[in-house]
């Protein structure tokens, strides 16, 4: 079931990719230049807003795949998770633990990175298309 | 720049109180957003502004400027933006479930939980 | 001594499951504690007698001042044997009184905390220790006038008492932190030895004044008197116990316990003899008002307690033999006749003495304890009540001031007080026999046994007044007056003043018993008046105090936000204004260094947020306050904020969506404010806006006092951080704390947002 | 590297975490809820021994020195009212097990619980003024969406003024924070504790003081400033099924911990930071507390509904805890700490009652209730025991609080807040009276149909919900009765409130 113009459609049909993508290329480079998590999550947490908006609720879940709130969980968990490697380490909980992973540079900031990127997106999602599935509800 | 900026937030803030204190609960929303601006706009000016220089440290190895602006508030206005926002999109909720329930915009239909 | 307190608690609490193994036993099971207690009284008064006080110390929380120390003297042992004597009496006569009482367990559970509770009271040494019995005694007391619980009678009575004696409390207790703070120490004994010390400080009044207001409303001086007789909504033997013998005493023994540190000054004398007095004759006189049994007891309970005060006002030797001469002989007649008044009650069925007459052929044991006591109450010779009325009409005709005064109030009282003897000990017996709701006949044994004892005690000591005088109430009386005393007590004191006073209200109290229905004719004519008593200003001030609280609930609760974003707002403006510009001053010294850029895009942003406030249409009020984010986004942009600009619009687009989203389903703004309504909250508006834009301005003319701490962020965000954004790198680890804890708020709006919308959408799906 | 400043913060968060992802396993959700309740007590516990034994414990967060990352800090009070967390976390978990109802745990009530903990003891436990905020934010947030899960038009109105009301408090904190950086240039609590020092004109930093103290004074429901407690606490006491009531779990919590946190960070301010004018600062905290003591006595004294005059005690007894703050003696600051650990304890245990008794009888309504006392007498004893310890009987938790606040006031000279003191626990104790009068001890009224129809699922699980009562009137009593243990705590935590340079060294180390 399809709402919005054929304008907007074929804007979400090229937009919300790019903005995927877009978003995580902000989540990555977010340490050095503007962007971060928060930033990337909002933008992500905005495309599929957009896709909501045009395909409706329904397919923006198909499109998911996981529940938003699932994303929130899992966001928390990334979250929580990297105060504690530090505590190994026989560190202050939080302290940055930087590993090269095959090259990469990973590290507990990342992860955080990450677990805030999920926590934002879910959490926006949450919101609007609980709203708009329910607003369907009671029309 | 910064007295400027003292008589905006101050324009914002009592713009946010005036719509705060109607009776329509959109507009006590409307005002909660405007509030939640102005603090953060606050944060901001009292720790000084500084222009064109953001507290990016240059990806080729240059050393910073001298003069860069204040990477810390920036931060906690960050912070405070998305609290802000989480309040919010809450609040927003909050009067619709309110409307539907009371089934008026007005806040003194809404005075049972007192006296 | 700390056990033979702390038993009575234990018992207490084991009641229940005694009460399970004994049945109707346990009643006498019971009483064996304190007739154990007595017993060990009676034990240790040779030692009290000759060393003058035994004393136990115990710590228990010494910073608070309460310690488990007790301390027992002439004055502790002779109310010890009272209490637990009196108390092994009453716990056999409420087994009869309440036998078959669904709640019996429960009474016996509070009279023992009581029992104890009051033991903990006399021989406390501790003044804090005093205080906890003391107020343990006022809330055992509330359970107990409220036994009968469903009757709202018995409620409202109970909780007069408890008020009373709790507002006393309060006063007490800032009396004794006084004591402490002017005597340094938490000890009675050693307070009370350096008597000079206190009554010469400057605190001395406010403290005596504290005192006494514990003293007076416990004991149920005038104009306190009044919860004392509403008491009596409990079971008689609660009557009995604490309201003759035991709780009103309380009082009465914390002023003989003062009287060796503060008595003898001229605000103590006039104090306790003009209260004594007043609540002398009050008392005497009320109990000739009415016709229920127990209500005159406890109005001549109310004269005794009267007399007992005035006594230790006179002060002096003679007095303080008197005192505690009058003292035990009350608690022995006082018990005994409740105890009579209860048997009546239990037995007839009625509480009214009109509706009794002839009774002492139905009830002849009773009849006969009654008679005794009441010739005690009385003062007729030979009973104990005679020697403690000679005592203290002696005691009067010496007081070194009032003089003329208590003697008229003494001989008022006490020729109304053989009509109150004359009509709980005759009318109810002799005459014509009545039809009582019961058919009458005599009480059982166990009910007997109570006022027996008492009534042959009054007898027995009233023919041989040594067997009390010499030790017990010698000792007795050297602690009150704080020096030896020596107590030579004997029946006859041969033909003097005092005799002739007896005879004279002997006989013209037993005319006014003869003639009472007349009297009360009379006294009834005057109700009006005496109806305007201080109970009417209790009333009252409990009225008042139910519509205060709903006048400022009215205007403090209205249930309009406003009122209170208005009041919260007023707060604060007015008192950080005036923290501001009263004593700091506002600063407005500052350079503009602008762009013109810069200047449109603030303007614009606060042109926005007034047109938000502005539009009738809910469109354009949200466009324009999304107008207002999005020149903030560009003021960021302007001052070097990359991260909050992007951040600031997004957001800002966010909201948006989520407003349009609900607005959809909200009606159109409609006019709903008066313009009064409007310039106010225009004033409150504008005056918040200034405040901050006159803070900000004096910070920022203030300038930075310190270097920031950002400096070392901006030097470690490479080298430690890894990082070049060094905003990114605060956020996720200098300060990565924060926004853990801001992902968590987003979550929580999140769950917030889906409980509202999605639980209650479940529940109108099931019905 | 001292975990357990940390983990009291961490758990909860993990826990909520952990909840969230098992979003749709009640067993799952309950299981954590109780495991994690535990958790934060064991782990509470753990860090007020260690306090114990050194005085402060302190971690840097992220291993950044102070002042320059996020300090946790915790002194012998933080370290209390983080085991009273605990404790109050675990009673409320387990009296929530048989009361919550199916709708409220598919909904996020764990997750909420969990992260309302979090909250506070963060909040308790932060050294830096920012992430204070972040905790109140955190707090609050939880509290909002406690407070409307169900979903009524009360919750839904009593929510909207809580919310505002908390907002704007919280815009003034922000601001205040705002205004303090751009002078001072730091957030660590020790450092600006510091730097304020070394200002001069101390009379713009009271300024900021007046500003935190109004912000903290809404959150603590201080007079005038306490208008949302009463919204927070909605009730439809003429709807007689169970799940149309904000769950009582949820009132208990509220009434135990939330605007404690309030008052802590008014002291932990007031003590730490803004002690420079106390003659001015704090005449007007007296004078509040004064205010807040009379207004909340007398709009409890007004209500008829066993909740609400419940809450409307809180009022009055955040009075006295100001009380200690304000009057500044080492004595009062005893009596102010002695008093905010008694009143969690009892408060929380009231409201835990009041839903026993609602279980039992159907409604919260004083006229309607009766006969409880007749029918339950060992209900009665367990609300007798915290009714009379706030009310201040001795030898009760209450009496030794309001003993020590008293004596403190007539030591400082204060007559007229002593009076104040003196006369509001008369009229605490006339109320709880009241309901003892009306709901135990009366005789119940005709019972409606209504009510007759849930009597048999009324007393299921009851043990349940009187196991965590039981325990906190264990409580009350083991306090009242050691009362010097309790005393001795509150003293030692009073001494180190009085001196901050202590704490200002413990952070920072010590300066040259």
């Amino acid at each position: 079931m399809k709402t919005g113009t054929l304008i907007l459609t074929v804007a979400a049909q090229t937009l919300v990719p790019l903005q995927i993508l877009f978003s995580l290329f902000l989540l990555l480079r977010g340490h050095d230049e503007p962007g971060g998590g928060f930033i990337a999550g909002l933008v992500v947490a905005g495309a599929f807003a957009l896709h909501q908006f045009v395909n409706g609720p329904q397919a923006t879940r198909r499109l998911l795949r996981v529940d938003p709130r699932d994303c929130i969980g899992i966001g928390l968990l990334l979250g929580v998770g990297s105060a504690f490697p530090a505590w190994w380490q026989g560190e202050p909980f939080l302290t940055a633990q930087w590993w090269d992973v095959m090259g990469l540079k990973l590290s507990t900031p990342l992860i955080f990175d990450i677990g805030v990127y999920l926590v934002v997106l879910g959490s926006v999602l949450t919101a609007v298309i609980t709203l708009t599935e329910v607003d369907k509800d009671e029309t | 720049m910064e007295p400027v900026m003292a008589v905006v937030i101050g324009v914002i803030y009592a713009t946010a109180i005036y719509m705060m204190l109607r009776r329509s609960i959109v507009k006590l929303v409307i005002g909660l957003i405007l509030i939640s601006n102005a603090a953060n706009l606050l944060i901001f000016t009292v720790a000084g502004m500084t222009r064109d220089a953001p507290p990016l440290i240059p990806m080729n190895g240059d050393p910073l400027g001298d003069v860069i602006a204040d990477p810390l508030p920036q931060a906690l206005v960050l912070t405070a933006i998305v609290i802000a926002f989480g309040v919010l999109s809450f609040a927003v909720v909050l009067i619709r479930r309110a409307y539907q329930v009371v089934g008026v915009d007005d806040l003194d239909q809404m005075k049972d939980t007192d006296t | 001594m700390q056990i033979a307190v702390l038993t009575g608690f234990v018992l207490a609490i084991l009641v229940p499951f005694l009460s399970r193994w004994c049945g109707s036993r346990t009643g006498m099971v019971l009483a064996l504690y304190p007739a154990a207690v007595a017993l060990w009284l009676v034990s240790l008064a040779p030692a009290v007698l000759q060393s003058g006080g035994i004393y136990f110390e115990q710590a228990w929380a010494p910073s608070l001042g309460l310690s488990l120390s007790f301390w027992l003297d002439g004055l502790s042992l002779l109310f010890g044997l009272l209490i637990s004597g009196i108390g092994t009496l009453i716990i056999l006569y409420a087994s009869g009184y309440l036998h078959g009482h669904p709640q019996i367990a429960r009474f016996y559970v509070l009279i023992l905390s009581f029992m104890s509770s009051m033991l903990g009271v006399v021989m406390a040494d501790g003044l804090m220790t005093l205080f906890v019995f003391w107020e343990l005694t006022s809330i055992t007391s509330y359970m107990l006038i409220g036994f009968n619980h469903e009757d709202a009678a018995a409620r409202k009575s109970a909780l007069q008492g408890l008020l009373v004696t709790f507002t006393g409390g309060l006063a007490l207790l800032s009396g004794l932190i006084l004591l402490n703070v002017v005597g340094g120490s938490w000890s009675l004994q050693t307070l009370l030895d350096d008597g000079e010390a206190l009554r010469e400080h400057a605190l001395y009044l406010p403290m005596l004044l504290c005192l006494l207001g514990g003293a007076f409303t416990k004991s149920a001086q005038f104009p306190f008197h009044f919860w004392l007789p509403n008491a009596m909504a409990a079971p008689t033997p609660v009557s009995a116990y604490l309201h003759s013998a035991t709780m009103v005493k309380a009082g009465i023994y914390l002023m003989a316990r003062l009287q060796p540190g503060l008595g003898g000054t001229e605000v103590w004398m006039t104090l306790l003899c003009i209260v004594g007095a007043i609540t002398m004759v009050v008392g005497a006189f009320l109990a000739i008002r009415f016709t229920g049994i127990k209500k005159v007891l406890a109005y001549s309970t109310v004269m005794a307690l009267g007399t007992l005060t005035m006594l230790l006002g006179i002060g002096g030797e003679a007095a303080m033999i008197a005192f505690v001469s009058f003292l035990t002989a009350h608690s022995l007649y006082k018990g005994a006749l409740f105890m009579v008044a209860g048997a009546l009650d239990h037995e007839t069925g009625t509480k009214d003495i009109d509706e009794m007459g002839g009774l002492r052929r139905a009830m002849p044991v009773t009849a006969l304890c009654a008679f005794v006591a009441a010739l005690s109450l009385g003062g007729v010779i030979p009973l104990f009540g005679f020697v403690a009325k000679e005592l203290m009409f002696e005691a009067v005709l010496d007081a070194p001031r009032f003089t003329g005064f208590l003697i008229g109030m003494s001989l008022l009282a006490s020729v109304l007080v053989v009509a109150a003897a004359g009509i709980v000990a005759l009318r109810p017996f002799f005459g014509a026999l009545k039809t009582t709701p019961k058919t009458p006949h005599e009480a059982p044994l166990s009910m007997l046994a109570g006022p027996c004892v008492l009534a042959g005690l009054s007898l027995l000591l009233g023919f041989m007044p040594w067997l009390a005088g010499d030790g017990l109430l010698s000792a007795a009386a050297s602690a009150v007056a704080g020096s030896e005393v020596v107590t030579d007590l004997y029946l006859w004191h041969g033909i003097n003043t005092a005799l002739m006073m007896s005879m004279f209200s002997l006989c013209i109290g037993l005319l006014v018993c003869w003639r009472w229905p007349d009297v009360r004719g009379v006294i009834h004519r005057f109700s009006p008046v005496l109806d305007r008593g201080p109970e009417a200003g209790y009333w009252k001030l409990m009225d008042l105090l139910v519509r205060v609280s709903e006048w400022q609930t009215r205007l403090l609760q209205s249930g309009y936000m406003r009122n209170y974003l208005i009041l919260t707002l007023l707060s604060f403006v007015g008192l950080t204004g005036y923290t501001l510009l009263a004593r700091h001053g506002p600063v407005l010294e500052f350079e503009l260094d602008v762009r013109l850029q810069e200047v449109v895009v603030a303007l614009v942003t606060a042109a926005s947020a007034v047109v938000a406030c502005m539009m009738r249409s809910r469109l354009a009020a949200v466009a324009a306050a999304g107008v207002m984010g999005f020149g903030i986004a560009l003021i960021f942009l302007l001052f070097s904020a990359p991260d909050l600009a992007i951040t600031q619009l997004l957001i800002e687009t966010l909201t948006v969506i989520l407003l349009i989203l609900v607005l959809f389903r909200m009606p159109q703004f409609s006019s709903l404010s008066t313009p009064m309504e409007r310039v106010r909250d225009m004033l409150v508006a504008v005056g918040t806006g200034v405040l901050m834009t006159l803070l900000i301005l004096t910070i920022l003319g203030q300038g930075h006092l310190f270097t920031s701490i950002s400096e070392y962020m901006i030097d470690n965000s490479e080298p430690l951080g890894h990082g070049h954004n060094i905003v990114n790198v605060i956020l996720v680890d200098f300060r990565a704390l924060d926004t853990l804890g801001e992902i968590f708020v987003l979550s929580l709006a999140a769950i917030g947002v889906l409980a509202m919308l999605r639980l209650q959408a479940k529940e109108k799906k099931a019905p | 590297m001292s975990p357990e400043v940390a983990l009291p913060i961490l758990i909860p968060l993990t826990a909520g975490a952990l909840s969230m992802a098992f979003w749709r396993s009640r067993l799952m959700q309950r299981l954590i809820g109780i495991a994690g309740t535990a958790a934060l007590l064991g782990v509470g516990i753990w860090l007020f021994v260690s306090v114990q034994s050194q005085g402060y414990v302190i971690m840097n967060a992220g291993g950044w020195a102070a002042p320059f990352g996020i300090t946790l800090v915790a002194d012998l009070l933080s370290a209390i009212m983080v085991v009273l967390t605990g404790i109050i976390g675990f009673a409320v978990a387990l009296f929530s097990l048989p009361t919550i109802g199916r709708g409220h745990e598919t909904f996020g009530y764990y997750p909420l619980l969990h992260l309302l903990l979090a909250g506070v003891a963060g909040a308790f436990l932060t050294g830096d003024i920012f992430n204070l905020y972040v905790w109140f934010e955190v707090m609050l947030l939880a509290s909002f969406a406690l407070l409307i899960l169900g979903g009524e038009r009360a919750q839904m109105e009593g929510a909207i003024k809580y919310v505002t009301l908390n907002l704007l408090s919280s815009v003034i904190f922000l601001s205040a924070i705002g205004l303090l950086y751009g002078l001072l240039g730091t957030l660590n609590m020790a450092d600006i504790a510091r730097r304020i020092a070394l200002v001069e004109d101390n009379t713009l930093i009271d300024v900021i003081a007046v500003m935190f103290m109004i912000s903290f004074g809404i959150k603590a429901a201080a007079f005038p400033l306490f208008f949302w407690l009463p919204a927070a606490f909605p009730l439809f006491f003429w709807l007689p099924a169970a799940y149309h009531t904000p769950p009582v779990a949820v009132s208990a919590l509220f009434a135990g911990l939330l605007t404690k946190v309030g008052v802590y960070a008014l002291f932990r301010v007031f003590t730490l930071m803004f002690n420079q004018s106390v003659d001015f600062t704090h005449e007007i905290l007296l004078w509040g507390a004064g205010l807040t003591m009379i207004t909340g006595v007398l709009g409890a004294a007004a209500q008829f509904e066993f909740r609400r005059i419940l809450s409307f005690h809180i009022v009055s007894q955040i009075g006295y805890m100001m009380m200690g703050l304000a009057l500044f003696t080492p004595l009062a600051l005893v009596g102010g700490v002695f008093y905010i650990l008694h009143h969690i304890i009892v408060k929380t245990n009231l409201f835990l009652i009041s839903g026993v008794v609602y279980r039992l009888k159907g409604t919260h309504d004083l006229k309607r209730l009766g006969g409880v006392y007749k029918a339950w007498p060992l209900l009665g004893v367990l609300f007798l025991i915290p009714a009379l310890s706030l009310a201040g009987v001795p030898p009760l938790s209450g009496f030794f609080a309001k003993f020590v606040l008293i004596r403190a006031s007539i030591e400082a000279g204060h007559f007229t807040i002593t009076v104040v003191a003196l006369l509001v626990g008369l009229l605490t104790l006339y109320s709880m009276t009241k309901i003892w009068a009306e709901v135990f001890w009366k005789k119940a009224p005709e019972e409606e149909d209504a009510s007759k129809a849930m009597a048999p699922v009324a007393t299921r699980h009851l043990w349940l919900m009187l196991l965590p009562v039981v325990g906190l009137a264990a409580c009350t009593v083991f306090i009242g009765l050691n009362g010097q243990l309790l005393y001795d705590v509150a003293e030692a935590s009073a001494a180190q409130l009085l001196d901050p340079q202590a704490y200002i060294d413990a952070v920072l180390g010590e300066q040259p």
